[in-house]
C-alpha cells in the first residue's frame, strides 16, 4: 500500500502543477490568492519524505503525511488537510489488517473519518462552499460502493464523478465558511479554491490507481 | 512583479534573519519552526503569543519585546502560520501563568491556533480580534474580520501581563478592547503576493475598493474615487455604527457595566494605519479628516497613532480604527513599550 | 494618479493639522510661515533648525523634539522652504546660543537658508549633509546630495546640543558625521509628484534605477532587474569605496585625527531605508544582505536602524547608509531621543 | 508704471499657463517636476496683490513682488526670482526718477542688477545650463539697446531674440549648477527649464509692452 500512496502523492503533484493558474486564480477572486502556493508547497514537502514512508506501515505513514502538511501548507488548508491524513492514519491504525493490507471499506471508513475531522476543525457542513462539498458527497459514495464490494475502478469512476459535481455545486453558492464568507453575496458566481484542488486531487488518486489496477 | 527580493520561497527566511540582526538587543529569532522571542524572557507573567501570515510587518514579530509580546509566530506570505510553530514558541516563553494566544479573526488562524491550544500541556486562552466592520455579517457565522486593531489588543494585554495579572484578567482585557474598537480599511492598488507573481485584485484607475481587507480581500464595494474627506465620512460613520451596536452587546454580556458602556462614545484612541505604500503626508491628512469629524460629533480624541502598523505588503491604501478607550485601557495603552515597532 | 487627498494645493497644510493633532503632546504646528517646534521648548542650548521640501516624511517634521531638532520648516512638496519660515522658526526657537541650520545639499535648500542665515541676527552656522554617493562629482562643483544620513546627522548632532555644546561644537560634529557616511539608493517605481499628477519618470517592468534620488531624480543607470542580493552588492560596493575616499580627506581637514580616521572601517551603523511603498519584509531583507557583506569585510554593524525614515512620497525602492562610527558618535546615537518618527 | 507691471504680470500669467506642459516635462526631464507648479504658484500670489501694488511706488512694488516670491516659489527658482525682483526693486530706488517715472537706461540697469543678484546668490556663470543662459545675454542686450536709446518696440524685439537664443543654447549645455547638475552627461540634451520659464516670462512681458507701446 505504501508504493500507492507514493505514486497517488506523485500523481497529485502532477495533476496540481498542471491546474496552477486555475486554482491560484479561483482564491484570487473570493480569497487570498495563496491556496495553490500552500497546497503546492505541502506537496512538494510530502514528496521529499518518500524513503520515510517507504519504511513505515501505511497507517503510520499518512499520520506522518498529515502532521508534515499541517506545518507546511500554513492557513486553513493545512491544518484542515493535515488533520484529514492524521485522521484518516488513525483510523486504519486502530482498524485490524491482513498481511499488512486493509480492506476496502477500512479504506472508505478511514476517509470518512479524515473527512469527519475537517468537519469538525471547520465547524462547516455541506453547502458552505468549502472543500467539504467535494469530499462529503466522495465519501459518502466511497463509503457505499465499499460496502457494495464494487471494483476499484468502478469506484475510482463514481468518486470522480461525486467529486466534479461537488467542485461545481460551489460556484452559486454563497460562501458562510472561510475567507470568501466575508464576501458575502459577492463570493458566488466563482468555485471555492479548496472544492476545485480536492476534485483535483481526488481525480489525480483515482486514475493512478486506475492505472495500478 | 518587481521585489527587492532573492528566491521567493526564501523571502521569510532572509527577511527574519535581517530582522534578527537590526534587533538582536531585543529578540531572538528560531527557525523551522519560526517563530521570535523577547531577547530577555520574562518571568512570572501570562505568556502573549501571536501570529499570522507574513507581510503585515510590522505585525507581529516588530511587536515583540517588553509591554507587549513574549512570542510572534510569522506564517508565509499571507498564510496562517502552523501549531508546530505556537507549540515550539509557547514551550519557550510560558512562563507558570499560562499562555494567551491573540488571533486574527480568520479561518486559517483560528483553526490552527486552536489545534496548538489543543496540544499545549499548559493552560491557555485566545483572544480573537475581530475589529474589521467592512464586512457586516448579518447571514454569516465567521464574524468580523481581524486587521489593525489588533496592535491596540497586543499593546494593553500586553501592558496588563507585564503587571502579572493572570490568564482570566489578560483574556478579559483582551475581549473588552476587542469589543470596543472598530475599524474599516480602503484600497486604492492591489498588493502583490511574491509568490503569486502579480497584483491580488484591479482596481481601474479612478476606483477605490471600500471596506479592503489586509490580504486585498474585496470589502463592501467598489468606488469611485473621490476627495478623502468624502472617502473618511463614509469609514467614520461605519465606525461610530459598529462601535454603537458593539457597546451595547458589550454591556449585555458584562451586566455589572452596563452603565458603563451603553452611553455615548466619549474618548476615544484614533488609529489611521498605512497598508504598505501610502506615504505619511496623506495619512496625517486622513488622520486630520477623521479628528474634524470625530470633534464635531463630540468625541474627544485622547490618544493617537498614525503609520504602518498592519500592513498588506505593498498595497496603497491605509485603514481607520476608532477604539472607545476608559481609564483602564487608557493607562494600558501608556504603560511602557520596547519593541522593534512600538517604543515609549 | 490616485492619492488619499483633497485639494492638491492644500495636501501640506491638511496634513501638518494632522501631524499637530497626532502629535500634540510633542510639537506645535505654526502656519503662514509654515514652521514646527517641539511642544516645550528648550533652553540655553544651540537651536537647531532643518527643513526642506515635504514629501521626505518623517523628515523633517517627524524628528523635531528632545535629543533632536528643535524646529522643522517643511516646504510643498519637493520644494524648498523659504527664508520667511526659517527666521520665524529661528525668532521662536533661538535661546541665547545661536542656530544650526542642517541642510540637504540642494541648490534650492542651499540657497533659501543661505539667505535666511544672512538676515537672522543671532549668530548661526550651517551643516551641508550630502551623503549620496550616486552621482560621482568629478566634474561638478555642486557636491553630493543629501539623502537619508540626514536622519544619523540630526539625530546626533540633536543629542550634543542637549549637552549644552556651543554652535561651533556642533557645527563641527556635523560635519564630521557627514563625512564618515555614505548612501545610495536604487528605485523599482518612480514616485508621483500631486501637483504634477504623474509619475516623475518611466520605469519598465524589469528596470530598476540604480542611485535614485530621493525626488526621484535619475542616478547612475538605469539597470535591469536582478535579486536584492546583487542590488545590494552594487550599493554597497559605492558605499565603502565613498567612505575610504572620504575618510582621508577628512583627515587631512584634521591633521590631529589621522590616525583614527585613515584607518580601515571598523564599526559602522547600517541604515536601511525605505522609500514610502517597500514593504518592511524586503527592507529586512536588504538589511540582512548588506549585513552579510559588511561582515565578510571584517566590518561590525555596532547599530541598526530599518525602516521608512526618508522617503519620496510613494516611490518603491530603498536607500543604503553606511555611517562610520566613532566612540563619540555611538554615544550620541544612543542618547535618548523623542519625537515622532525616533524614540528611545 | 505700476500699471505696466500689472500688465506685465497678467500677461506672464497667461503665457505660463499656456506653456505648462512642455516647462512641466523639462523639469520632469532632468529636475524634479515641480518647477512650473513653484512659478505658477508664486504668479498667482503677485496676481492677488493688484491693489496693494497699485498703491504704491514701482521700486517698491518690484521688492514687494520679489518678497512674495521668494516666500511663495520656494525652491532653487524662488529664491533666485524673488532675489531678482528685491534686488531690481532696489537699484529703482537708488535711481532718480522723473514725475516718477524711470529712464529706460535705469530700468536696464535694474534690471542688470536683478541679474546680478541672481548670478552672485547660485555662484553659476554663463553656460552652467541655467535660468542665466537666457538672463544674462538678455540683461546685456537690454543695456545695450537703452544706451543706444533704441525705441522700446525695438528694445522688445531685441529682447525676445536673446531670450530664446539663450534658451535654446541651454540644450546642449552639461548641467553643472542646479539639480540637474547631478545628472552629468545624462542632463545633455534637455533645455533647463528655469530657461525655459524666463524665456516664456520675457516673451510675454516683451509682447506685452509692444502692445501699450
Ligand atoms: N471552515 C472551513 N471548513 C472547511 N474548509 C474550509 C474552511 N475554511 C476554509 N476552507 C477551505 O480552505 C480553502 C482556502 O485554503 P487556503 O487558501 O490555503 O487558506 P487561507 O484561506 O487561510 O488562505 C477554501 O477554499 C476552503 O475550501
Ligand atoms: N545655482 C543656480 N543658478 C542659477 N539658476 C539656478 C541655479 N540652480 C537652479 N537654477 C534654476 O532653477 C531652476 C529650477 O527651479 P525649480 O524647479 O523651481 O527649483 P528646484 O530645482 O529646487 O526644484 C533650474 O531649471 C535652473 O534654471
Ligand atoms: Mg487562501
Ligand atoms: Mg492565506
Ligand atoms: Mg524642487
Ligand atoms: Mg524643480
Amino acid at each position: 500500500m505504501q508504493t500507492l500512496i507514493i505514486k497517488a502523492i506523485q500523481a497529485i503533484d502532477h495533476a496540481l502543477t498542471e491546474r496552477e493558474t486555475e486554482i491560484a486564480e479561483l482564491d484570487r477572486a473570493i480569497g487570498d490568492g495563496d491556496h495553490y502556493i500552500n497546497i503546492k508547497r505541502g506537496v512538494t514537502v510530502v514528496q521529499a519524505m518518500q524513503a520515510e514512508l517507504l519504511n513505515v506501515d501505511a497507517d503510520v505513514a499518512l499520520q506522518k503525511i498529515g502532521m508534515k502538511l499541517m506545518s507546511t501548507v500554513g492557513g486553513a488548508s493545512g491544518v484542515l488537510i493535515g488533520g484529514f491524513f492524521m485522521a484518516f492514519g488513525k483510523h486504519l491504525n486502530l482498524a485490524c489488517k491482513q498481511n499488512s493490507t486493509y480492506a476496502t471499506v477500512q479504506i472508505a471508513a478511514g476517509f470518512a473519518a479524515g473527512v469527519e475531522s475537517i468537519r469538525q476543525r471547520g465547524k462547516a457542513e455541506l453547502g458552505e462552499k468549502t472543500m467539504l462539498d467535494v469530499l462529503i458527497p466522495v465519501a459518502e459514495m466511497y463509503t457505499l460502493m465499499a460496502a457494495n464490494m464494487s471494483s476499484n475502478i468502478d469506484i475510482a469512476k463514481a468518486l470522480k464523478l461525486a467529486a466534479t459535481a461537488g467542485m461545481l455545486s460551489t460556484k452559486d453558492l454563497l460562501a458562510t465558511k472561510g475567507r470568501a464568507a466575508f464576501l458575502g453575496e459577492r463570493s458566488k458566481g466563482h468555485i471555492d479554491a479548496g472544492a476545485k484542488s480536492c476534485e483535483v486531487m481526488i481525480h489525480a488518486v483515482c486514475d493512478s490507481i486506475g492505472e495500478g489496477a | 512583479m518587481k521585489k527587492l527580493i532573492n528566491q521567493v520561497d526564501d523571502i521569510l527566511t532572509e527577511s527574519l534573519a535581517g530582522f534578527a540582526l537590526a534587533h538582536q538587543d531585543l529578540v531572538s529569532v528560531f527557525y523551522e519552526p519560526n517563530f521570535v522571542t523577547r531577547r530577555k524572557q520574562s518571568t512570572n507573567k501570562v505568556a502573549l503569543i501571536s501570529g499570522g501570515g507574513s507581510g503585515h510587518e510590522p505585525l507581529h514579530t516588530g511587536y515583540v519585546g517588553l509591554g507587549m509580546l513574549d512570542a510572534a509566530c510569522p506564517g508565509y506570505v499571507f498564510t496562517s502560520p502552523s501549531p508546530d510553530q505556537m507549540l515550539a514558541a509557547a514551550e519557550m516563553v510560558e512562563a507558570n501563568k499560562g499562555v494567551l494566544f491573540i488571533v486574527k479573526n480568520y479561518a486559517g488562524d483560528v483553526m490552527n491556533f486552536e489545534v496548538a491550544a489543543e496540544m499545549l500541556t499548559c493552560k491557555s486562552a485566545t483572544v480573537l480580534v475581530s475589529d474589521d466592520v467592512a464586512v457586516e455579517n448579518s447571514t454569516y457565522t465567521t464574524g468580523q474580520r481581524g486587521v489593525a486593531g489588533t496592535v491596540i489588543v497586543e499593546k494593553c494585554v500586553g501592558a496588563l501581563a507585564e503587571t502579572g495579572a493572570n490568564l482570566a484578567d489578560c483574556k478579559r482585557l483582551g475581549d473588552k478592547v476587542n469589543s470596543r474598537m472598530a475599524s474599516m480599511g480602503v484600497a486604492l492598488s492591489s498588493c502583490t503576493v511574491p509568490a503569486a507573481g502579480k497584483p491580488t485584485f484591479d482596481l481601474a484607475d479612478n476606483e477605490l475598493e471600500m471596506g479592503v481587507g489586509i490580504h486585498g480581500e474585496p470589502g463592501r464595494a467598489r468606488q469611485k474615487m473621490r476627495d478623502a474627506d468624502l472617502i473618511v465620512a463614509e469609514m467614520v460613520a461605519a465606525l461610530l455604527k459598529d462601535l454603537k451596536a458593539k457597546q451595547l452587546c458589550y454591556s449585555e454580556n458584562n451586566p455589572q457595566n452596563i452603565s458603563e458602556n451603553i452611553s455615548a462614545i466619549k474618548e476615544v484612541l484614533l488609529l489611521v494605519n498605512g497598508f504598505g505604500a501610502t506615504p505619511q503626508m496623506e495619512l496625517y491628512l486622513l488622520f486630520n479628516s477623521a479628528a474634524k469629524l470625530l470633534q464635531a460629533a463630540g468625541i474627544t480624541i485622547s490618544r493617537s497613532l498614525v503609520g504602518n502598523y498592519t500592513t498588506a505588503l505593498d498595497m496603497a491604501g491605509a485603514s481607520i480604527t476608532i477604539c472607545a478607550i476608559d481609564a483602564e485601557i487608557k493607562k494600558l495603552w501608556d504603560a511602557p513599550v520596547n519593541t522593534a515597532a512600538l517604543h515609549w
